[in-house]
């Protein structure tokens, strides 16, 4: 990825990078034209659309953890955050009767167009994530990790704090906002015309991540990076900590906002009971077997771990015969089981992970850079 | 360049951890243009100098002065405040303090004891970082990235620096790759990135053989006129100290016990006993 | 006054007895491997599995429960031994990282085998009898909890403080690469540190389950959590501080729950306002507090008791 | 070895074979196996299971087909449920059974909206379920209904003029329910504490102290299985005075279990009574302690709980849909809903014509039996 730079810099176009420039290109041709031709209601589709959402918020993590070395595991509190911004911004002012139905209808009484919305989302979680910021962020790794796991478990609480309920809806869902489907372009009787529902998560996610990955290329990535390699010593190449530190940390919950509310996008409902701390580490573990530092990693671990979590491990889940053979130890359970295993076995024995710190352009050049045995480490 | 400008002061300056006294009421200073050396036996509390005067330390009682400025003011509290009544300067409760990204944006830079340079980036970048307080583009060009022009100019800028080290065949090498010697060059070349006008070099001559020791010498003559450095240095090879050095200070057990032009310390029977006693050099 | 809040005492103090027992653990393993064990809240779930396992297969208590607690420290053995020694030169990122695998590994686990059900704890007689003190009506083990933790802590201490092992243990926790210059079998003594931990967490389910019978898979993470919120909170490293820290969350965490009623009886506020609902949160905003107050917690600066 | 995957390959060719061979409809079954609602989930599929067993085949439109149940565990919790759902879209459903509390239904309606397949709600009793679309039916009443039937109970009853309601902090079920008991015990003139507990919690002691502090003549507290019986088995310890009420949710064996040996008065409402109908009771019976899982998942014993008797009712009304239809197509069985009716154990269910909710006027309400571990009878209750 370094290296990619000073090539760019120097022979104007790195091969490698364009071959991954088509490489990309090719994926989002193809979730276009298999969403025209397969039905839309193939797990395939599922799986894809809450792959891109993963990715992004897996990408946000992996730039606090893997690229400034800020170990926190807030991610779902500001998911939360943008889930919620999301949905009380763009629920249809003639639907919001029924979905504040103990509220009367709720303070909010306008609704904001689906992009606007997303980008205030993000606001919303990069703005708390400054506030709470202020005094985390001087907390070293573990303390930071755990300071920030508690942060999440009190926003969730807070959101569901009945008294906040004509914002929030207090225990109850959020729903009949727009979700992905609402992309689809429809004709005049109604009728699906292009099918869109998958492709856009893609496209916005992909921005974001582009986003990030300019970000990480630029002189500001370049101080994260330094300030996860030494603190002492980037602070003495004059990168201001607390400064650099908490830019980090507003720029990922900005997008993990954007994710919460792309979740929300996906599950056609928003309840802040379901951002637990699990979730969390759900994504953390996407990151560690995608590789710490590296942003392809977490893309591809995101379409895997999903993929195997929703679609091609659920039949662990369920009893299967072989003819008259009934499979041994297969019922509701196991495949988390199986899951929990290879998890265990990447942390263990593949703590490069998929990737590394490798990352796209990387596989398709001859020499790379030698990078050490150890990985970001958080100090 | 003014002549004989002050460019570092430390007065009555007091490190204290607990109940250990690091350094004790040190009073120095550095004039521009000078090489300045700080010896003493292991744990003199020279490094710790080092720190308080780069911000990484709040001094216990005492100033840090940069060019007359003040730009770090000890205040003793509690107890310790009756301890330094008699040597303490300035206000109570006035609070001067700098981070030392600060300080390194006033013109100080360092290079550290045991080599701390960013492991997993490559050796271009580990110059680049240190470009990067002084960019004049903000973080939306940096991410859009429409300052190329600056960007450029600041890779031009480290490509040369690194050539003229020495290193600039290896700038896509990681960092931790290089030969031990080699990152002792980096870690002087990232501290010249950051433009300073002070320069501390923290034992740069630690794990050179004589005769690479001897081209440091040279090379830290040269980069005093060719970048107009003031330089302070901590260093235990005393043929490199008294070859470069104009003016000594020796730290011993945190105190000041001689100071003087290397012909002078050379002489001091202080300096000797300290060294003779403790040297495990 | 004193009759309104006396039930919310009498709960956080057995509350707090619960989490001590769980914050034991956590402090000595921070103390030692400065490593969160986050695993450390399921060890003590799954000793609550256990017990409804083994006694459901008819054996008497007074072989369940020792068989209980001997498993449970060689689970927590276990556990370090595969989790976490091989990562001993790793960051501790990575450390931090097999910890949640642990701990994810051990919830699915169980998650397979109980196929995602309550369990019903066995009821243990004589801790289960409903007492009645000051006028308030409680369980036995509310009175029985706070005095064999202060029971188990002394014994800890004394431990520490004046056996071999407790002397390696504390040379360990000052200086990891010094003690094992010394010649500290330093595998030993972190195992040791496993299995005190984990037989704690065991004393502790026996206690707290008897109190809430049902287990389930993520019955642990809780108070997992809130255990590690009061060995912070006490000052992490010191046992003292974490039993300390511990009945503080839980009277703290009773109280809140109560806060609004409490409030309107004493005739200081009018109107209900929903405060329950802050009873987990209120523990991390303590714990957020703590951490940028006095970082070190309440005991922190005190290294003699450290281990 | 060859011989070995040849066999097994023709085997498995086979299967296919089998599969084509007989006309298949399957039904989705759409319910919580794990999580806090996996307990009372699992007794709703029993009933299922149980329906399926005595008739595993429907005559759709001349033509004789098997009944296959397809599950997909939709763990209790909403961020689940849209992917569980999709996986019985993808399976082919023709009609969804389900789901064992409302959040998981609401969060999966669109799914089950946009593949036009039609879902039946079985206990799932928040008005947001069918509200405002037109797949999901229900067979079950419905909170305001519920909400009004107990505090009614509650007060003229009990006697109680203050209550205490607790809630699962971001659960609509319980949440929903409380503001309906609320919004109708005030109405009667009594006088309502609610609060809320946050997931996981183990310690109620705290709150049924508050409730004795407000000297509340009942504890309402309709939350899942597993909380109840802590809350049961607490208040048994603190010996309590006052009386706690519940919901169909608290219609469990094991409520009875942690109540039984106790001086606690507890009540709830549900759908069905054991004995209502003694031959599907003893049939139940009979199919429960022939099959050990089966038993497992009833918690342990034979009783009957009243989700199952809808588990069961609610299979019988999908079939009654598919024979109305006459096609297998989730289309027209939705459409067949609307006029469907069936003479169900719980009662006759038909479906009212805006939301598709069950025309129901009537809940019944048990208390324990603490002396003898079983639930009696108190009153069929309207409002």
């Amino acid at each position: 990825m370094t290296k990619n730079i000073n090539n760019m810099q120097r022979k104007k176009l790195d091969p490698a990078v364009l071959i991954s420039a088509l490489i990309i290109a090719a994926v989002y041709v193809a979730v276009f034209v298999l969403e025209q031709i397969m039905p839309p209601t193939s797990m395939l589709f599922t799986v894809l659309k809450k792959a891109a959402v993963y990715a992004l918020v897996a990408v946000s993590m992996n730039l606090l953890n893997g690229f400034t070395g800020l170990f926190s595991l807030g991610q779902a509190g500001f998911m939360l955050i943008g889930a919620y911004a999301y949905g009380i911004f763009t629920i249809p002012v003639a639907q919001r009767a029924a979905v504040y139905q103990y509220y009367n209808g709720g303070l909010v009484q306008f609704s904001l167009p689906v992009i606007p919305a997303l980008v205030l989302a993000g606001l919303a979680a990069a703005a708390f994530a400054f506030l709470i910021g202020l005094p985390v962020l001087r907390l070293k790794s573990d303390y930071l990790a755990i300071a920030t796991l508690g942060f999440a478990e009190i926003v969730r609480s807070i959101f569901q704090w009945d008294k906040l309920g004509m914002l929030t809806n207090g225990s109850n869902m959020l729903r009949l906002f727009p979700t992905f489907n609402d992309f689809n372009i429809k004709n005049a009787e109604g009728e699906v015309v292009v099918y869109l529902s998958t492709l856009m998560p893609f496209v916005i996610a992909g921005v974001c991540i582009a986003l990030i990955v300019m970000l990480l290329h630029s002189s500001y990535g370049r101080s994260f990076m330094a300030i996860r390699d030494d603190e002492i010593s980037a602070e003495a190449m004059g990168i201001n900590l607390a400064k650099h530190k908490q830019l980090a940390f507003c720029i990922s919950s900005f997008f993990a906002g954007v994710g919460g509310a792309m979740l929300a996008m996906y599950s056609n409902s928003v309840q802040a009971k379901s951002f637990t701390s699990a979730m969390t580490y759900e994504i953390l573990l996407i990151v560690v077997i995608g590789g710490i530092g590296s942003v392809t990693g977490s893309c591809i671990s995101s379409f895997l771990f999903v993929a195997c979590s929703e679609w091609w491990l659920r039949f662990l889940d369920q009893k299967q015969m072989i003819g008259n053979f009934e499979v041994p130890l297969l019922r509701n359970g196991f495949r988390l089981v199986v899951f929990s295993v290879i998890i265990m076995v990447v942390v263990l024995f593949f703590r490069q992970g998929i990737m590394g710190t490798k990352e796209l352009p990387d596989l398709f050049r001859k020499k790379l850079p030698k990078k050490t045995g150890k990985e970001g480490e958080a100090k | 360049m003014i002549a004989n400008e002050r460019v570092l002061e430390l007065e009555n300056m007091t490190m204290q951890f607990g109940g250990v006294v690091a350094v004790d009421s040190f009073s120095m200073h550095v004039d521009s243009g000078e090489i300045v050396a700080l010896i003493g036996p292991n744990g003199a509390g020279k490094t710790t100098a080092f720190n308080v005067i780069t911000g990484v330390y709040q001094p216990t009682n005492g100033n840090v002065k940069l060019r007359g400025k003040i730009i770090a003011q000890g205040h003793p509290t509690g107890k310790m405040r009756k301890l330094y009544a008699g040597s303490h300067i300035g206000e109570y409760g006035k609070l001067v303090t700098n981070t030392p990204d600060k300080i390194t944006e006033m013109g100080v830079a360092r290079t550290f004891q045991n080599i701390r340079l960013f492991k997993n980036m490559t050796v271009l970048e580990n110059v680049l970082v240190a470009h990067h307080m002084r960019l004049k583009s903000g973080l939306l060009s940096n991410v859009l990235h429409l300052n190329m022009q600056e960007e450029r100019r600041i890779r031009r800028e480290s490509m040369d620096l690194l050539d003229m080290l020495g290193l600039g065949g290896m700038a896509n090498e990681l960092a931790s790759s290089l030969p031990y010697g080699k990152q002792r060059y980096l870690e002087i070349a990232r501290a010249l990135a950051t433009e300073p006008r002070l320069l501390l070099l923290d034992e740069p001559a630690a794990g050179m053989n004589p005769q690479e020791t001897d081209e440091l010498s040279d090379f830290i003559r040269d980069i005093k006129d060719k970048f107009k450095l003031t330089i302070f240095l901590i260093e235990h090879h005393m043929n490199l100290v008294m070859d470069i050095s104009d003016r000594i200070y020796v730290l011993d057990f945190g105190k000041l016990i001689a100071e003087g032009t290397p012909q002078q310390i050379q002489d001091n029977p202080a300096v000797i006993a300290a060294y003779l006693g403790v040297d495990d050099e | 006054m004193f009759k309104t809040i006396l039930p919310y005492l009498l709960s956080g103090i057995s509350v707090g007895g619960q989490y001590a027992l769980i914050a034991i653990g956590y402090t000595m393993v921070y103390g030692i491997l400065r490593l969160i064990n986050f695993a450390h809240g399921d060890v003590f779930m799954v000793a609550g599995i256990l017990m409804v396992y083994i006694s459901a297969s008819g054996l008497p208590l007074y072989v369940s429960i020792p068989l209980v607690l001997i498993i449970t420290a060689g689970i927590g053995f276990l556990i370090e031994r595969v989790a976490y020694k091989p990562l001993r030169s790793a960051p501790r990122m990575s450390v931090m990282i097999s910890a949640i695998g642990v701990s994810y590994t051990l919830q699915n686990l169980v998650l397979y085998i109980t196929g995602g059900l309550n369990q019903f704890y066995p009821t243990i007689p004589f801790i289960s009898k409903s007492i009645t003190i000051f006028g308030a009506t409680t369980k036995m083990v509310t009175v029985v909890t706070p005095v064999l933790t202060l029971i188990l802590m002394i014994g800890l201490v004394l431990l520490i403080n004046y056996t071999k092992i407790g002397m390696a243990m504390r040379a360990v926790s000052k200086d990891f690469e010094t003690s094992s210059l010394m010649g500290i079998k330093i595998n030993n003594v972190i195992s040791a540190t496993f299995v005190i931990g984990s037989f704690l967490a065991g004393v502790g389910s026996l206690l707290y389950f008897t109190n809430y019978t049902t287990v389930i898979q993520t019955s642990g993470a809780m108070p997992g959590l809130k255990a590690f919120v009061a060995a912070v909170f006490g000052g992490i490293g010191s046992i003292p501080g974490a039993v300390v820290g511990a009945f503080i969350i839980g009277i703290c965490e009773s109280v809140i729950k109560g806060l609004d009623i409490i409030l309107f009886k004493l005739g200081l506020s009018k109107q209900m306002m929903g405060l329950a609902t802050f009873s987990d949160a209120f523990t991390f905003a303590l714990l957020i507090v703590i951490l940028i107050v006095k970082p070190t917690g309440l005991f922190g600066e005190k290294t003699t008791d450290k281990v | 070895m060859k011989k070995f995957v040849a066999i097994l390959l023709a085997v498995l060719m086979l299967i296919p074979t089998f599969a084509l061979g007989e006309n298949v409809v399957k039904i989705g079954v759409f319910e919580p196996a794990s999580g806090d609602s996996g307990a009372g989930g699992k007794q709703e599929m029993l009933g299922m299971q149980y329906a399926n067993a005595i008739c595993p085949t429907v005559e759709i439109g001349g033509e004789t087909y098997k009944v296959e149940l397809v599950y997909a565990d939709n763990g209790s919790s909403a961020d689940k449920a849209p992917s569980a759902a999709q996986q019985l879209v993808s399976a082919g459903v023709s009609v969804v059974l389900g789901s064992y509390g409302s959040g998981v239904s609401i969060a999966a309606s669109p799914i089950f909206a946009q593949a036009g397949i039609p879902a039946i709600g079985v206990t799932c009793t928040n008005p947001q379920v069918t509200a405002g679309n037109t797949h999901y039916f229900r067979i079950c009443f419905l909170d305001p209904f519920q909400g009004t039937v107990l505090a009614n109970y509650a007060f003229k009853e009990l006697g109680a003029t203050t209550a205490y309601c607790l809630a699962e902090l971001g659960n609509d079920y319980d949440v929903g329910l409380v503001h309906y008991f609320k919004e109708a015990f005030t109405a009667l003139g009594g006088m309502v504490i609610d609060e809320t507990f946050p997931n996981g919690t183990s310690d109620f002691t705290s709150y049924l102290t508050n409730a004795s502090m407000m000297e509340a003549g009942v504890f309402f507290c309709p939350v899942s299985i597993a909380y109840a019986t802590q809350i049961v088995n607490q208040a048994a310890a603190m010996n309590v005075n006052y009386a706690i009420l519940g919901s169909d949710t608290l219609d469990s064996n094991k409520v009875v279990e942690a109540a039984t040996g106790t001086n606690l008065n507890i009540c709830v409402s549900t759908f069905y009574q054991e004995g209502g109908n003694p031959e599907f009771d003893s049939g139940f019976k009979a199919w429960m302690n022939a099959d050990a899982e089966a038993l497992t998942n009833n918690g342990g014993n034979d009783m009957i709980a009243a989700v199952s008797v809808m588990g069961y009712d609610a299979y019988f009304t999908a079939l009654e849909a598919l024979k109305n239809a006459g096609s297998t197509d989730p289309k027209a069985v939705n459409e067949a809903l609307w006029n469907t009716t069936y003479e169900g154990v719980s009662g006759a269910i038909a479906f009212e014509n805006v939301n598709g909710d069950a025309i129901r006027d009537t809940a019944y309400i048990k208390s324990v039996d603490t002396a003898n571990n079983a639930w009696n009878f108190v009153a069929v209750q309207g409002v």
